[in-house]
């Protein structure tokens, strides 16, 4: 000890200073919070998560319930939405189809960002064959234009929405798996992997404790806003009749339905529509914020 | 460049070939039985096993691939259950209108995207800037089908200013490629800005500067003709958006494109229909992928020499 | 007495960040007197970039106090078009980073020519035949071919000449070199420092060299300024400074490189490291990592005063002028 | 001295070859021979310096050397035991006695760990300590390197790079290992922290007995800290000598134009200096014969057709046809 | 043009395109292998018949001048128009006429309509160049109906023994207006037949267009986009009736809307549970509300236009009844049955089955819902099998005749018998009722089966149409027969 430089020890008053003890993790939050818009996204996805699991309870009427008495009608006090075709209550359809555009969402990305982060990683890390025979087949799947892959994936599965989330899930792999992929190659050459090789690491090791946790925040951020784009997908698969089934309320349905009646009833059309953009807008702001957040210069 | 352009072509084959085994896969994954579907509901067991055998549809799948690829080389994507036409005329009677349809969708999303995103990037973080970038993400968060239906109810329905439907005319694409080009161009609007803020902060922008080059020349010759390659990418990425939004946009307008054949050969299980259009499309994006690569040629000179 | 070229006084250049106002340059003044090469050394942070960059105007920090005059013109109340002349033209930059500061989708012969026809109103084979005539006078070979080539297909030091070559293309009086060799290989940076050198002898052009690196200033510099922390803390000829360093920054710096002809002993080392600017209290900005530090050095910023005959300090230590450490 | 009469490595012919593939099928087309044959030894206790132009094949030596890279050709002796090709489990027992130190102090640690966890890694890995005892470990070499236990919980992003790069040496510390590769450890660092480093790295040598294979592009830092030195160019090694040999007597042409060429803060310093012409041509195809002969001063025909053998002279290395 | 105005034009020769807007497009223009209605609309216009319809719905010459029955009404002899050709060149005469026959009796040709024939014709045969005879397996009395059905269109010999089955595609018939090009999926066009030996068509040429979407087919109208719609989406009709551009025409039709099930699977076999399908569906409600008036419950299952018709009753909307019915026949809440609609073919077919579905869930099924296009709807419901419990579907008769109301569709062996139903009684009944000649006693033939039918209720009974069809001012001579044929051939545009 007495050999090392005690001059070495007393430099702790400026980095006391210089370096204010904050995580890295507190440091991304409040650069977070600090982002209007971010915020702005979080609220309103944190508001459409409680809608939707709340809705039994906060959806004044029944969505499936019809009473053919009140068709079509306008906003009003009693149906701030108004009603459909059925005189179903369109504000409760909207809160039940929460969710299920939710649930598509986030389970379709889910399918996505595992089998997705696993190529990519398994690519990315051990390099080679693996990595050429993954990436040409990812590179087949993106050949495809992706509403076309879903489309597809929905026409040999069949409709309904549990095959929509598949399909989504399916056709957002190649993009998680390049992303992720492409997050493992910059970060497996970093000194700090080398470093735990050097220590006898092994690659399963390396793999869990240091290749994903690092290579997760572009994930996280293109997550939300493939989450956008899924349900934005699935919307357009149930308008084409390929996703969910009448009476569900699932908005591209009511969207689809509604517009027979776009001249005589707009709002029938319109609020679903409101409701896709108001959800995917909130994810996608929230994106945009986390990506800010964790990494400005990530190119999503 | 030309070795280059040869290689490029030489690399999409593999990924023909792949997106051909995929969509064959693909539709045969389908449960039913194509064969019970042509020879009709009254056939009996043994007219099933007639057609199946004259369709080769008892062979080995990969003896039909074969079959099937060698067909495909000749230009032969077989003929359509529903309408009893081959496939490729059938295709190539709808491509016309969607090929109009996504190119005017282009322009929209380039005229747009581009402008609006220079325009951001050359201000940045002032309030138009953020202005257009919170349009921008409006922009993103429309679903294509409900732009159209509203662009239809306003300019249709209360201001009767163009047709809401079909395919008889210039006047008849503007609506249509304005729905399906829009968020395309909030997509690009926003890449554009993003890219364009790299490259102004590069290195060779502020040696630009430094030898005097006008604010101008600086913002439209060094630093767009850099941030070009990930514009450019992204417009050949989006033409697969726009191609796969093409299926809703001509469902909401009536437009008897690829896209409407599409959902109507998947309704009426025209198997080949499905798997000759998918393939045509996957193709045509395939090949204006290729032809972006071709323009980095001569957006960045170093891509020649990789 | 050479006539002065450039002046900086009481320069202030701040930057407005999330962690909130950073003075990147704090109170600098640099004279450069016509054909001379002044050095700036100074650690990584210290701003001596962003007074680099703040004498082109180019900076995208804010200049809080101080001003510039080159040519006994104020550039910091010229117009930005004016501005724009002087720039490439009467002063040429030349950066740190020769693999990033050349535009990679444009022929080397498009850049050199770009500040050729700018500001010398020439027509584009002129130009061209010029920026061939500037590449061979850099030494590079091949000029006639190399001009129709990308930067991506030369090496590092060839496009540190293609920079050079640039920047002297309008026979600048003044040419900033920020730290022009850092990038390269010691052998590489020999070939780069004796072409500056000997341009400068052919040119009259002032150089003002800013570098980290102790030995460049010693075999380049006439005059030296050292700074620390957005300040300068010594001016002084290059001898004098390296004989006779009086800042106990300069001085600790002096003893804690290692040299080739220097024994085995242990190096000296400054404690503690470079404070980020922002961060700082008030007192002398080295006073934390000080062996000398005083009550009055924690409390009070010194004044920057000349000590002795062209040899000026900023510290409390000397206060008393002559009085030595 | 006695610091050179035990081998610690031994390295013989090592090569390291990075295919340059081409086109879908990634065919091989050529070689960057980044590393081109080696011989040399690292005695036990010594500070083996190696020098050179970016690009030579530095690092690459440094890494194929812990076999972090698996070498093209040639053997890697430790102990007696032939690193190359040894089974995975045989080498990871042994990698504890090898660590590296990086160049990068902001690459080199994980920024989601602590720095305790980044510290007490290594012997989780070995399952050398566990809980308290492992905790008590991490104070340990944190002082050790100059650092005070309360830095444990923190996170790397929080430090300065001089104090990085103390951890970084800290967790190669963890594992008592006998040698060290450090690669560039101070390059990356301001001057004046550049010298803390230095000092604490000579000041753990003594006090831990270590081998330091320490690589560096500044010949001043190197001739410091060295005991011997050998200078590298384009995956060879020119010369090979006790560094005081080497600095005041460099034999090589290239090692004599290399230390003419470095600045020296002596303004009354008056020198003769060998400038070289060009550039260092690229590793992929390295000239014939001597890889330094287009640039060499003193060059010869024989130097253009045949390589140059590595040759012993009183007592020091060098590869010229000079001095065969 | 009839009402001549200044400076017009002859229409014929007038660049005139009659455009028509249909909610789907034909299936095949072989009229007798067509048997959906939008197909017949077309070729009507492309095929002329022996006999046809007046507008009053009474029968008419056509290619046919004359007719004469023998004693025992077995035997018809049908003279022949002389110098009518077909498009393609070749003449109209007795062999023509005979091929045509033999060509939809012939069982091997698996012609969709072969049993709107095949059941009680024997053989056609010349007799001299314009004269053809009919030898009937028994007597028959729809006969000239029958033959004024859409689907007996005389075809070109020439053009099928070329083409075969893909007339459908190419059609040569003697009509009005010949084929001029299908582009799936966009347009039809026929073109003014420039030889017709009748009167000539008045407008050059006519274009079908397939509009899915309600909502554009009626602003198509409104802008002049189309000329004629068909149908006219309820919720438009009253505004389209204030637009002065436009005329809207809601024409009794004899098509009934139901909902089939397969009565040989369960739990559709047990008659209880059929009945209590009846009985849950509110058939006022989908009148008022969902066809908003332009409907009515269907009394029987033919509608009330149709010769031989007798209301035997509605189920009255008893859902109690309907519950306590499926208990008794054990069916357990919540048993998943699957619903399967077209959408776009009828008006407001897919809002009609939601609302069934609705119903049906009300007295405790679990209702799959799928819907479909209407070309790959048919195909679908073409198999029982394939997974369909209930379908939404109409008949219209083109005949007005009862037999052609119920044969089809009830018989055992009916060619549109998707339910599988099979009674003997009704079976027998049907049969007598085909060659029983006395109108009186027929009409009571026909009155029990119609009871059989309500009480077995292989149908949900649901609604009687009305066609609505909209048609621009300036258009003329279109109109809705009853039997739910758009009648285009003395079309004129102005
Ligand atoms: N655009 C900027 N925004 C915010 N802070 C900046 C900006 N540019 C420079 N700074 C800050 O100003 C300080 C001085 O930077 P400068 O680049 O002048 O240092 P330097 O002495 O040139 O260092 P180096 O030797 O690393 O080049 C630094 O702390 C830097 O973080
Ligand atoms: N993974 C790789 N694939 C291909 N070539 C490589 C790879 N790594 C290094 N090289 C090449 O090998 C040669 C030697 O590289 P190395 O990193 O060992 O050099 P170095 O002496 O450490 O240089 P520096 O001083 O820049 O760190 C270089 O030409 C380099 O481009
Ligand atoms: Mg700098
Ligand atoms: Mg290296």
């Amino acid at each position: 000890m007495s050999q090392i430089d005690l001059a070495l020890q007393q430099d702790e008053s400026t980095s006391e200073h210089a370096y204010a003890s904050r995580s890295q993790w507190k440091m991304m939050v409040s650069r977070f919070k600090k982002n209007k818009r971010a915020m702005v996204g979080f609220w309103m996805v944190v508001f459409c998560v409680a809608v939707a699991l709340l809705a039994p309870w906060v959806a004044p009427y029944d969505p499936i319930e019809q009473n053919m008495q009140i068709m079509l009608e306008g906003p009003s006090l009693n149906h701030p939405f108004g009603t459909d075709e059925f005189g179903r209550d369109i504000l409760s359809r909207i809160i039940h189809g929460t969710q299920i555009s939710l649930m598509t969402g986030i389970v379709g990305v889910l399918i996505a960002v595992i089998l997705g982060v696993a190529l990519g990683t398994i690519s990315g890390y051990f390099g080679g064959l693996a990595d050429t025979l993954i990436m040409r087949i990812m590179d087949i799947f993106m050949a495809f234009p992706s509403f076309l892959l879903a489309l597809a994936i929905v026409s040999v599965l069949g409709p309904g929405m549990i095959n929509v989330m598949i399909a989504i899930g399916i056709f957002s792999v190649p993009t998680f798996a390049r992303l992720s992929r492409s997050s493992v190659i910059s970060i497996k050459d970093k000194e700090y992997i080398e470093a735990v090789k050097a220590m006898g690491g092994s690659h399963l090791h390396i793999i869990i404790k240091h290749v994903i946790p690092n290579s997760i925040a572009p994930i996280i951020v293109l997550s939300s806003m493939r989450i956008a784009t899924a349900i934005i997908t699935a919307a357009g698969l149930s308008f084409l009749g390929m996703g969910a089934q009448p009476p569900t309320p699932e908005w591209g349905a009511m969207l689809s339905t509604g517009r027979e009646y776009l001249r005589v009833a707009p709002h029938v059309s319109t609020m679903p529509g409101l409701a896709i953009m108001f959800l995917v807008l909130g994810f996608n702001m929230l994106g945009d914020g986390l990506r800010d957040a964790l990494d400005p210069k990530m190119k999503l | 460049m030309f070795a280059y352009i040869v290689k490029r072509l030489l690399q999409v084959i593999p990924t023909l070939i792949g997106v051909s085994i995929l969509t064959f896969f693909l539709i045969h994954a389908v449960p039913g039985d194509p064969a019970r579907m042509i020879a009709g509901p009254e056939a009996s067991a043994e007219e099933v096993a007639e057609v199946r055998e004259h369709l080769g549809l008892d062979q080995p799948l990969y003896v039909q691939y074969g079959k099937y690829v060698s067909n495909l080389l000749k230009g032969d994507l077989g003929v359509s259950l529903r309408s009893e036409r081959p496939v490729l005329d059938e295709i190539m009677g709808r491509f016309p209108s969607t090929i109009t349809l996504t190119v005017m969708a282009i322009a929209v999303m380039v005229v747009i995207g581009l402008f609006a995103g220079i325009f951001s990037a050359t201000r940045p973080n002032s309030l138009i800037d953020n202005v257009t970038m919170m349009v921008s993400l409006f922009g993103i968060s429309l679903p294509v089908f409900w732009l159209g239906l509203m662009l239809i109810l306003l300019f249709s329905y209360y201001l009767n200013l163009l047709p809401s439907g079909g395919n008889d005319g210039f006047s008849h694409f503007i609506l249509p490629a304005l729905a399906l080009g829009l968020s395309s161009s909030a997509i690009l609007a926003r890449l554009t800005r993003s890219s364009m803020l790299e490259v102004i902060n590069q290195d060779f922008v502020r040696t630009a500067r430094a030898k005097g080059v006008k604010e101008k020349l600086v913002v439209y010759k060094h630093t767009l003709k850099n941030a070009l390659i990930p514009i450019v990418t992204i417009i050949g990425l989006e033409f697969g958006t726009l191609l796969g939004g093409a299926v809703l946009t001509e469902t909401v307008f009536s437009i008897n494109g690829l896209g409407r054949f599409i959902i109507q050969s998947i309704q009426f299980r025209d198997y080949p229909s499905i798997q000759g259009s998918i393939l045509f499309v996957a193709a045509i994006f395939v090949i204006v992928n290729l032809l972006v690569d071709l323009c980095y040629g001569l957006v960045d000179p170093r891509v020649k020499y990789e | 007495m050479k006539p002065k070229l450039l002046e900086i006084k009481g320069l202030k250049t701040y930057f407005q960040t999330e962690e909130g106002v950073v003075p990147a340059v704090d109170g600098v003044d640099i004279v450069v007197y016509e054909g001379e090469t002044v050095g700036i050394v100074g650690e990584s942070g210290c701003g001596k970039s962003v007074t680099s960059l703040t004498t082109m105007r180019l900076t995208p920090g804010k200049v809080v106090a101080g001003s510039i005059s080159f040519q006994e013109r104020d550039l910091l109340a010229l117009s930005d078009e004016e501005m724009r002349k002087v720039r490439g033209n009467e002063m040429a930059m030349i950066f740190q980073e020769p693999m990033t500061s050349l535009n990679p989708v444009f022929t080397i012969g498009q850049q050199i020519g770009e500040a050729i026809e700018i500001h010398m109103q020439y027509s584009k084979q002129q130009a061209r035949a010029r920026a061939i005539d500037m590449l061979k006078l850099v030494g590079i070979p091949r000029a006639e071919q190399i001009v129709d080539e990308y930067p991506h297909q030369l090496s590092g030091g060839m496009r540190q000449r293609v920079m050079i070559a640039m920047a002297m293309s309008c026979n600048p009086k003044l040419l900033i070199a920020d730290e022009p060799t850092t990038a390269l290989d010691v052998t590489i940076q020999a070939q780069i420092l004796d072409l500056m050198r000997e341009l400068k002898e052919k040119h009259n052009t002032a150089i003002m060299m800013i570098t980290h690196d102790l030995g460049v200033v010693a075999e380049m510099c006439d005059r030296v300024i050292v700074m620390y922390a957005g300040k300068v803390v010594e001016e002084a000829d290059v001898v004098t400074l390296f004989t006779n360093p009086k800042h106990p920054y300069t001085q600790g710096l002096m003893k804690s490189i290692p040299r080739l002809n220097g024994t085995d002993e242990r190096l000296y080392s400054i404690k503690g490291s470079v404070p980020i600017p922002g961060t700082l209290r008030k007192g002398c900005t080295f006073a934390p990592r000080c062996e000398y530090a005083t009550d009055i050095c924690r409390q009070e910023i010194p004044e920057l005063n000349e000590i002795e005959d062209n040899h000026s300090c900023r510290c409390w230590l000397y206060e008393a002028k002559g009085e030595q450490a | 001295m006695s610091i050179r009469e035990t081998p610690l490595v031994e390295i013989r012919n090592l090569k390291k070859y990075y295919p340059i593939t081409k086109g879908l099928l990634k065919r091989t087309v050529n070689h960057v021979k980044a590393v081109d044959g080696l011989d040399f030894t690292i005695f036990k206790g010594e500070t083996l310096g190696l020098v050179g132009e970016s690009g030579c094949g530095k690092s690459t030596t440094g890494r194929t050397i812990l076999q972090l890279l698996q070498p093209t050709e040639g053997e890697v002796i430790y102990e007696g035991k032939n690193l190359v090709g040894m089974n995975t489990r045989e080498l990871r027992k042994l990698r504890k006695n090898m660590q590296m130190v990086f160049q990068d102090p902001y690459a080199s640690l994980d920024p989601r760990l602590t720095v305790g966890e980044i510290i007490a890694e290594p012997m989780e890995i070995h399952r050398l300590y566990t809980g308290k005892e492992k905790d008590k470990r991490v104070d340990e070499l944190l002082e050790v390197v100059g650092l005070s236990s309360y830095h444990a919980k923190r996170h790397p992003h929080e430090f300065s790079g001089g104090q990085r790069q103390r951890i970084g040496i800290a967790r190669a510390l963890a594992l008592e290992p006998q040698l060290i590769v450090a690669d560039e450890p101070v390059s990356a660092l301001d001057v004046s922290i550049q010298s803390q480093v230095i000092n604490l790295l000579q000041d753990l040598q003594g006090q831990f007995g270590l081998t330091y294979l320490f690589i560096a592009h500044d010949l001043s830092v190197v001739k410091h800290i060295s005991d011997r030195v050998g200078v590298m160019y384009l995956g060879r090694m020119v010369e090979l000598a006790d560094k005081h040999d080497l600095y005041d007597r460099p034999l090589h042409p290239y090692t004599q134009a290399l230390l003419s060429a470095v600045p020296v803060p002596d303004p009354l310093a008056k020198r003769e200096r060998i400038v070289l012409q060009g550039d260092v041509p690229s590793p992929a195809n390295p000239p014939q014969g001597c890889t330094f002969h287009p640039r060499c001063h003193a060059c010869m025909e024989i130097c253009k057709t045949q390589r140059p053998k590595w040759t012993e002279v009183d007592g020091r290395y060098v590869a010229c046809h000079l001095y065969e | 043009g009839n009402n001549a105005s200044s400076g017009e034009q002859p229409a014929a020769e007038g660049p005139k395109d009659l455009v028509v807007a249909l909610g789907s497009e034909p299936i095949s223009l072989d009229p007798q292998d067509a048997s959906d209605g939008i197909s017949l609309h077309a070729t009507e216009l492309i095929y002329d018949k022996l006999v046809t319809f007046d507008k009053d719905m009474k029968i008419v010459p056509e290619l046919a001048k004359e007719w004469s029955m023998s004693e025992d009404g077995k035997s018809w002899t049908f003279t022949l128009q002389e110098g009518a050709k077909f498009q393609d060149g070749e003449p109209v005469n007795a062999e023509a006429v005979k091929a045509s026959f033999d060509r939809i009796l012939d069982k091997n040709n698996k012609l969709k309509r072969r049993s709107l024939f095949a059941d009680f014709i024997e053989s056609v045969s010349v007799e001299s160049e314009y004269k053809v005879s009919f030898q009937l397996k028994f007597q028959y009395a729809p006969l000239l109906a029958t033959l004024a059905h859409p689907n007996g269109g005389i075809h070109s010999p020439k053009n099928t023994a070329e083409k075969g089955k893909s007339v459908g595609k190419s059609p040569v018939g003697s009509g009005p207006y010949q084929f001029k090009e299908w582009i799936s999926g966009e347009k039809l066009v026929l073109e003014a037949n420039p030889n017709y030996w009748g009167e000539k068509p008045k407008v050059k040429s006519i274009t079908f267009k397939p509009v899915v979407e309600n909502a554009a087919r009626s602003l198509m109208l409104e802008t002049g986009e189309a000329d004629v719609i068909l149908p006219i989406p309820a919720t438009d009709i009253e505004r389209l009736k204030s637009n002065d551009q436009v005329k809207v025409e809601l024409y009794p039709s004899n098509r009934n809307l139901y909902m089939g099930m397969n009565t040989q699977k369960a739990p559709f076999d047990n008659v209880k549970v059929r009945q209590a399908l009846n009985y849950a569906v509110d058939k006022e409600t989908i009148v008022n509300k969902i066809m908003m008036g332009n409907a009515k419950p269907a009394e029987a299952a033919i509608s009330g236009l149709t010769w031989g018709y007798s209301p035997v009753g509605t189920y009255p909307y008893d859902p109690e009844k309907a519950k306590q019915l499926l208990a008794e026949a054990g069916v357990k809440p919540g048993t998943t049955i699957k619903l399967w609609t077209p959408e776009g073919r009828y008006l407001m077919d897919r809002q009609l089955s939601e609302f069934v579905q609705a119903n049906l869930q009300a007295v405790g099924f679990n209702v799959e819902f799928r819907k479909w296009e209407w070309g790959a709807y048919q195909e679908a419901i073409d198999d029982p099998n394939s997974g369909y419990d209930l379908f939404l579907l109409s008949w219209a008769v083109p005949t007005n005749d009862a037999d052609w109301g119920l044969r089809p569709n009830f018989s055992t062996e009916g060619s549109n018998n998707r339910t599988l139903f099979s009674n003997a009684e009704l079976d027998a009944l049907i049969d007598q009722g085909m060659k029983t000649t006395n109108e009186e006693e027929r009409k009571q033939i026909y009155a029990k089966a119609l009871q059989i039918i309500k009480d077995e209720a292989p149908w949900i009974f649901l609604v009687e149409m009305k066609q609505p069809i909209g048609v621009r001012k300036n258009v003329e001579g279109v109109y809705g027969s009853n039997t739910e044929r758009l009648i285009l051939r003395d079309a004129d545009k102005k």
